[in-house]
């Protein structure tokens, strides 16, 4: 033993210390051991018996030595040693000790009590080697580092329901009821300036000869909210009148009409026509 | 293991090493990256110079240890990676239907039709208040959910539109009278929305005639 | 498919599609996803009363074919999942990230939640007779290793714990069945985690020589 009592007791990570360092090393290094319990569970070890088997009393005189070894060296001890120990010495005289109406059961008690907690802690450190002795998944052993994505995303259907059609057209309605003020319906007829630029676009492509007013209207009417269809006929057929009278004015067509009331026909005028043909020839 | 010879290359220990690497790596396995681990553990021969040969004969084992089997080492981008048979993938490959959604203006123009069919697209854009663009038609065309329902009798005689049957069945709906009706739907409207006198007497007047149509259906 | 006869069961086409299988996920797939695909598929021979004899089989299979490879098929957690052999661990943490090892005081604390679970922290200090640091439940969570199981009924309430899928995952654990019995814990007095036959040697020396000081005192 060394003179000053000092013992070593290494801490779980630590390397075990040589002879000489072990017996002038000043620091008891207790706080190697997770508790007091700990401690117990390690003398117990020492033993080297069955748990169940072990002396209880040995257990706790070693305990008591070691903590007073501890405080001979002035190591600061926590607490929880301190009150295992006053507790041990407490068992360690009623042990030693009987009272004379017989065995102390309270002593009794305590020991087994203690055993008890000694055997548990035990097991739970000797599962806690049995994991660890495992493979590990991520350190022993690694699964696949990338799963495979065996999924395809079907975008071809639709998600329909009844109230998103429903919230569309109340969206519809809150909003065109909210613009909505009042204005005189305009009504798109077909004006004289439509009709102008039709004609003068189709003349060039006219065949020589008369050719009805009616040929001339166009084939779709500006998009209106106007239902009757007549209406709109007759404005579209004025206007296209007012134009081609414009452009007779003007020198640009021939109008005629056979009878009263009757059907309306228009010719490119010739003169133009000859015109054209013969800027084409130079 | 530095003494293995070209003939015998790739040893066991070298197929089994690459085979676990390529497994456990989260993205394909480079062919630097294995070569480097390879060279780490001195498994690589002495003396070879030509390293892409030692890989190559490398894969090839593993390939033929492979073959036939449900997975297979394959080379995509960046390196190898182990890949599902390309037979047994469309067994295991799970489809997970995600319908779209219609967007807002064809849902809007959806629900007009609904409700005003068969109606024209200048009506359309009317009740919306926008013009509406022709690739909004065009979705719910190729959706099947409209069809052209004849022609107004109107000059340029405008595309009458209406819903189809598939509107009914991707709706769930028997009919179009399992639709809440408009008045129905009007009574929902907030009463703080600022209404001209336009539009509460047009609201009458649409109630009126669904009430008559109601009336008529009766 | 459907006539295939016990006796030449596994075929040939069902360990590859189970092969293929778990090899894709990098999660333990369940029996019962195996044993739906292999339904689906028609593979699962007819008039078969036992499917866990069915899917041992092709887990038997596909052990003997991956016998001595890099790769292994492996049961945990309630299903099956590939992983690396043992043995490349060294060589292959060479080029994977590796988690820091768990300290003898989670490892402990750990073991006592998976004995004694779903227990409180109370609990668990009185078991090991010390008290626990927050950073080893920390470190537990955070590794999700343990999860809440409810909370105690006493005054305070406290958090109770217990372990989790990736707790029997990360040790490759069936079910909690596959840790040892409480009796066997106990055959023999264990060594303490991480102390080394010779630390142990030491201290019992110096242990011994204090008792007898001890005594002498006393």
């Amino acid at each position: 033993m060394a003179p000053d009592g000092a013992i070593a007791a290494e801490p779980p990570s630590g390397s075990a210390p040589g002879e000489g360092e072990l017996f002038t090393a000043p620091v008891l290094h207790l706080d190697g051991f997770e508790g007091p319990l700990d401690l117990l569970l390690e003398l117990a070890r020492a033993q080297k018996v069955d748990l169940a088997r072990i002396s209880i009393l040995d257990l706790v005189t070693q305990y008591l030595a070691v903590v007073e070894s501890a405080r001979r060296v002035r190591l600061e001890l926590a607490a929880d040693w301190l009150v295992m120990a006053a507790w041990l010495a407490w068992l360690k005289s009623r042990l030693l000790l009987p009272s004379e109406d017989g065995p102390d059961e309270e002593a009794a008690d305590a020991a087994e009590l203690l055993q008890e907690r000694l055997e548990e802690l035990a097991r739970m450190s000797a599962a806690a080697a049995w994991l660890s002795a495992r493979d590990q998944l991520g350190r022993d052993v690694f699964a696949r580092g990338e799963a495979e994505t065996l999924v395809e995303i079907d975008r071809s259907g639709l998600a329909l329901d009844v109230p998103q059609l429903m919230r569309a057209w109340m969206a519809v309605i809150r909003r065109t009821a909210r613009k909505r003020i009042y204005r005189p319906r305009v009504i798109r007829f077909w004006t004289v300036q439509d009709a102008l630029v039709r004609l003068r676009r189709l003349l060039g492509s006219t065949p020589p000869g008369w050719s009805s007013l009616d040929s001339y209207l166009p084939e779709a009417l500006p998009e209106t909210d106007v239902t009757d269809r007549a209406r709109a006929g007759r404005a579209a057929m004025a206007g296209t009148l007012i134009a081609g009278l414009e452009l007779a004015k003007s020198g640009m067509l021939e109008l005629k009409q056979d009878e009263a009331f009757g059907k309306i026909f228009l010719r490119p005028q010739e003169e133009m026509e000859m015109t054209a043909e013969a800027g084409e020839m130079e | 293991m530095t003494d293995i010879t070209q003939d015998i290359w790739p040893s066991d220990q070298v197929v089994r090493l690459v085979e676990a690497m390529i497994f456990s790596a989260s993205a394909p396995v480079s062919a630097k990256a294995i070569l480097s681990l390879l060279e780490n553990q001195d498994l690589v021969p002495d003396g070879v110079e030509d390293l892409d040969t030692c890989l190559r004969a490398v894969f090839d084992a593993l390939q033929t240890r492979y073959a036939g089997r449900g997975v297979l080492p394959s080379e995509v981008a960046g390196g190898w990676q182990f890949r599902t048979a390309p037979d047994l993938a469309p067994l295991l490959t799970k489809v997970l239907p995600r319908p779209r959604r219609l967007a807002r203006a064809a849902m809007e123009t959806l629900a007009i039709i609904a409700y005003h069919q068969p109606c024209t697209r200048a009506e359309i854009e009317d009740i919306r208040g926008v013009s509406l663009g022709q690739n909004v038609l065009d979705t719910l065309i190729e959706e099947s959910l409209i069809a052209p329902r004849g022609r107004k009798e109107v000059p340029g005689r405008p595309v009458l539109w209406g819903t189809t049957a598939d509107f009914l069945r991707h709706f769930g709906l028997k009919g179009l009278g399992d639709l809440p009706r408009r008045e129905e739907l009007m009574t929902e409207l907030p009463e703080a929305l600022p209404r001209t006198e336009e539009a509460q007497a047009e609201t009458a007047d649409l109630l009126a005639s669904e009430a008559q149509a109601g009336e008529e259906d009766a």
